[in-house]
């Protein structure tokens, strides 16, 4: 099976391949192969043992289609997969959008209550603003305006509970 | 005293339903709706519902708890740190009901637990504080009153809940732009924290270091201080990581900061566990009283790796009416060293974001000189309603270098999945060499996430990332068509792998 | 000294391992095919192949070990205990191989690894030996023989492996009926275990204690004994339980221990960690030399606890040719007390059969004064091949009272399911009167066992027996037609149940 | 639904019905009702709050028909069920049969290897005298005729490798 993936912005072509007996695998990344002997430790997790010898314990959660999440020692990332001939899933964003053009959305970064709004419909506000401040886990957190604008809309009331993602507000 | 009611959650519930066992206590666990499967409840010998889950329908419940404590027949009622261990009402409730109340008389918590209060104690007793209003801000003071105050103490200053206590409720102000939002903000957090939402106003020193000493006190007058604990590595006034012994406390400061602790809590008719926070200026070697906390401490078992004593044990032993015979020096005197990471339901890469959710994996760290004080299985869920502290790791070394070496060691070893943790920071921050130097203030946290927030994230070693895409490739590859795994016992491997799938494949 | 080859599996290497994360080293790790997923192949830096299960063929396996340490760049060897701890030819090989081999010459391991030569040596330092046969017994010996041989020495009688240890290649003789079966057994088990059939006859003393000496010698002349371990607790000549320090033991006793077992490491060239086992007559106060272990002693994490030397570290100090420069007053005066019980995968309702299989359920015992030594972690397989060591808890107090109370509490809290483990005896002797006191000798398991033989099972209490009647009655109901269960969070629950089905409902 | 379970000899009559809102249930045992919460912590464990308030995490293996192990924090128990009308399942016994009447099979406790076979066919032994030696986990285990009498068949052989349950030999 050949798949690109995507990792940190850089697509890479993998070819996965049954090399030898169990549990070797042979991997050919970007044209260069190696043998690694790779046996799943449970649902998300692997391990890996590469020609140098080095051992790896790595996890992984997602699916091809929502895009993984891997566990490496150092951090997490996120990787996006094709197969041959089809579109690369997008990596797993956060839970904000950017800072670029258009709309931009305030969303619950985790699930929680809001405590306060700080602002009202038509108001100019500046980026870093203060917009909403919601309470999870006995911690206030301000969620500021990504840039400035003017807000649109409000779906944030003062006692409602929001799941993670849930649109607080917009700000144009 | 035969049964203890321990009106907590989280991992100081299990803290003290372990001491319960090992003293041949009965233990009483209660529970809000969603902990009824909380690990303090399985490792109780009772369980009570008191209620539903935000804290003040369960946790913060006075009535309720006391009420279970008597019907369930406790003879004593633990209230952990958090929810009601600082609030004199409850302590004053287990007395009239006739409950042993494990800590100090309501009056003392009352005294201490008032910081404006706190600070006229400190003052009588010789021990300099740091300048701030001597009274609350009053609920009705006019934004013109507030400014008024604030200018009198000189920014930046803090506004700081008067019940308050491990960073909640307080907010800094560096200038009168931003004093109305902190107020606000600070009032509100200490009213849903502490039920009381007075706030005061105190100068913000520069760089200085929180350093605190431990004390126990007996009913017959005996106060013993242990040696410091530094606690300057927090973020917003939450610790994160806290030591002992302090680099930044010679044997002189040492004898200085624990008797004025000492001088303190006799002054307060003080019992029990209590903790005297100081922040020290290094620039002068001067320590000004801080707050005492009335309570046991969160970081307790740092103290306990290097003096061997069982705080909790010593709380019990208090609380029974015994007298302290532990030898002082020996608490003064620090069997090497120990760290203590607080491993938070919180994202570090996303400025330290709460991050409730299922634990769907967890391996926690162990071996030799390791000690891991947990709330969670796995399988638990980190709830939003309480505060997300999911474990605390401690390690002890001969000296600071190897302490540090395990608890980078433990760390790594540590496992856990389903929601994120501040694991990854701690494992940065043991590599940074001003940590590594001893070189840090209450302020260096902020400046290191600072000095970083432009290079997040890491770029990835070639070996990384070798390493990533070989994972994804095998997980697309046996997630489309689940096939078992290569092993020698190929079929064992088989069952273990089917036996993990949720749905047979067609 | 930069990488390290941990000649072993299980608990110790894990251990190993996690001390070479915390000396900055690398570690390298062997597995034979079943232990390709085991926790220290998991843990370590580097893993590497080194044959078939059955251990001559993978960890006895020297040429092969020695040559993956070569190629793998090792600059060293740590042997662990057991396989080829205390073979001197693997020291010799990796010498030869240009390995530092992490503990003693293959002169002192050749030498103090016979039994039979390790005597000779103790009586040469003056220290005395139980009575027994000078030289190993012929392989050719007739029957008649071993009669006369035996006779000699006198009945009861114990038949040792010269080259044995941990209760490999023993048995016990009561009577000339049972030696030839007994001298056949412990030849074979030697063979298999050491790869060395050679066996000796010794006297076997009347209910004596087994208390041994930890030493750490380094390679400049210092020889530093540490307060002894009391390891009485034992069946089968197979150590279940350690403490340190032993109350059979006054202060006079342990001096003339502690400097018996230095003038015989320093009379054997001996250097790094090694044991010296002595047989404590009670009647008589007299401590009679039994052996030296060349290698570490599964029970050091107790020495470790009680002196806060970090025993594996001194070994890969000494290793690496630094000078001891601990204070030998602080290792012969324990600070509390420490006990270890070895949880094993045998069935202590079923005579200590073996138990191996797959551990489907773990939650191992954590919280203050616990240490938990494991070398399995949930999923994990207790393979046939190896000994049934699992993990090793390990338990602290300021007095032995406490540091019991705690063990109980730990293994109470200790979760392992899929295979049976010595658990529930630990949790038995916890409570036992003459263990608590402190009333033992290497024959009191046997007893005890023998004393409970007739009344098992213990009847249940009548809650127990509700509450298994209640639990059968709650899993036949949900396993006949899996529905969620009954919660807050109805749906959460329903998924979490889900999750774990291995076949959806029709 | 009406079960009778069988445990340590004595069968008790269990009535368990939904009481009142999750996660409650009454039990009806030989007569007597209890209310209990009882929530279920994974596939085969329980968290049960009796009325008395007392909390009970038990474990239960097995099925109603190869009979259930509960693990109490005592110990483990050994149960049969049957639903009303059926028949009780075996309690789960061990892997050796009982000292009464008839031939003596002599099986293997645990997985391991014959080291020797101590006995020949047609040879008288004692009670407790050695019959096969098994190794398992470095430890030779001698398995012991559980009564007197003639060796009718030897299944084992040096070097042979045997499961749990396997017969080794047979005295009668």
């Amino acid at each position: 099976m050949t798949l690109q993936i995507e990792i940190d912005g850089r697509l890479s072509r993998v070819l996965v391949e049954r090399a030898g007996s169990e549990p070797r695998y042979r991997f050919t990344i970007d044209g260069q192969s190696a043998d690694v002997d790779a046996v799943r430790l449970d649902r998300w997790t692997w391990s890996l043992i590469l020609p140098d010898g080095s051992q790896h314990v790595v996890a992984v959660r997602g699916s091809a289609m929502s895009g993984f999440t891997v566990h490496l020692s150092s951090r997490d990332v996120t990787a996006g997969v094709a197969r041959r001939g089809h579109r690369t899933s997008r990596p797993l964003g956060g839970g904000q959008e950017g800072i670029g053009s258009g709309p931009a959305r305030i969303m619950a970064p985790m699930p929680g209550k809001v405590v306060r709004v700080l602002v009202t419909v038509g108001q100019n506000v500046q980026a870093g603003e203060g917009i909403v401040v919601v309470e999870a886990m006995k911690m206030e957190n301000e969620l500021r305006a990504p840039r400035a604008g003017v807000v649109r809309e409000i779906a944030a009331r003062p006692g409602l509970s929001v799941e993670v993602g849930a649109v607080l507000a917009v700000v144009d | 005293m035969n049964k203890i009611l321990i009106a907590n959650r989280g991992e100081i519930a299990v803290r003290i339903i372990r001491a319960c066992r090992e003293q041949g206590l009965q233990s009483i666990a209660v529970y809000s709706e969603c902990d009824r499967t909380a690990l303090h409840v399985r490792l109780a010998d009772e369980a009570y519902p008191i209620g539903p889950n935000p804290a003040v329908e369960s946790y913060l419940n006075i009535n309720r708890i006391v009420d279970v404590a008597r019907q369930a027949g406790a003879d004593a009622v633990h209230p952990g740190y958090g929810f009601l261990a600082e609030n004199d009402a409850f302590a004053d409730a287990c007395r009239e009901g006739g409950l042993i109340f494990v800590g100090p008389s309501p009056e003392a918590i009352a005294l201490m637990g008032s910081k404006t209060a706190a600070r006229a104690v400190a003052i009588r007793a010789g021990v300099p504080v740091v300048p701030g209003t001597t009274e609350p801000v009053l609920e009705s003071a006019t934004p013109e009153e507030l400014a008024a105050r604030a200018g009198e103490i000189g920014y930046p200053l803090l506004v700081k809940a008067v019940a308050g206590g491990g960073g909640k409720g307080m907010r800094a102000v560096d200038s009168s732009s931003e004093l109305l939002t902190a107020v606000q903000t600070a009032r509100s957090e200490a009213h849903s924290s502490f039920g009381d939402s007075a706030v005061y106003f105190e100068r913000r020193l520069v760089k200085p270091r929180h350093v605190e000493v431990q004390l126990l006190a007996d009913g017959y007058g005996t106060i013993l201080p242990f040696v410091e604990r530094e606690c300057s590595i927090q973020r917003r006034h939450q610790k994160l990581v806290e030591e002992t012994p302090s680099l930044a406390v010679s044997r002189t400061l040492r004898e200085e900061m624990t008797s004025a602790a000492a001088r303190i809590a006799a002054l307060a008719g003080y019992t029990n566990a209590g903790t005297i926070e100081f922040l020290l200026d290094e620039s002068t070697g001067r320590a000004f009283f801080l707050e005492m906390n009335t309570r046991l401490q969160v970081e307790h078992p740092i103290t306990e790796m290097v003096t061997g004593v069982d705080l909790v044990a010593a709380q019990l032993a208090i609380a029974r009416g015994e007298r302290l015979t532990l030898d002082p020096h020996r608490l003064l005197e620090p069997a090497g060293h120990a760290i203590e990471c607080r491993v938070y339901a919180e994202d570090p890469d996303a400025n330290f974001l709460p991050s409730p959710g299922r634990i769907t994996h967890l391996r926690p760290p162990a071996g030799p000189g390791v000690r891991d004080d947990s709330g969670v299985t796995e399988g638990s869920e980190i709830p939003v309603f309480y505060d997300s502290l999911v474990s605390k790791v401690a390690s002890w070394g001969s000296n600071r270098p190897l302490a540090v070496a395990r608890m980078a060691r433990a760390l790594a070893e540590y496992q856990i999945r389903g929601i994120k943790t501040t694991i990854p920071f701690f494992l940065r921050l043991l590599k940074d060499a001003d940590f590594l130097a001893g070189r840090f203030d209450t302020t260096f946290v902020e400046r290191l996430l600072g000095r970083h927030a432009g290079d997040r994230p890491d770029p990835l070693s070639v070996e990384a990332r070798t390493i990533a895409l070989m994972a994804v490739a095998l997980q697309a590859l046996h997630s489309e068509a689940p096939v078992p795994t290569a092993s020698a016992d190929g079929w064992k491997e088989r069952a273990r792998f089917e036996g993990l799938r949720e749905w047979p494949t067609a």
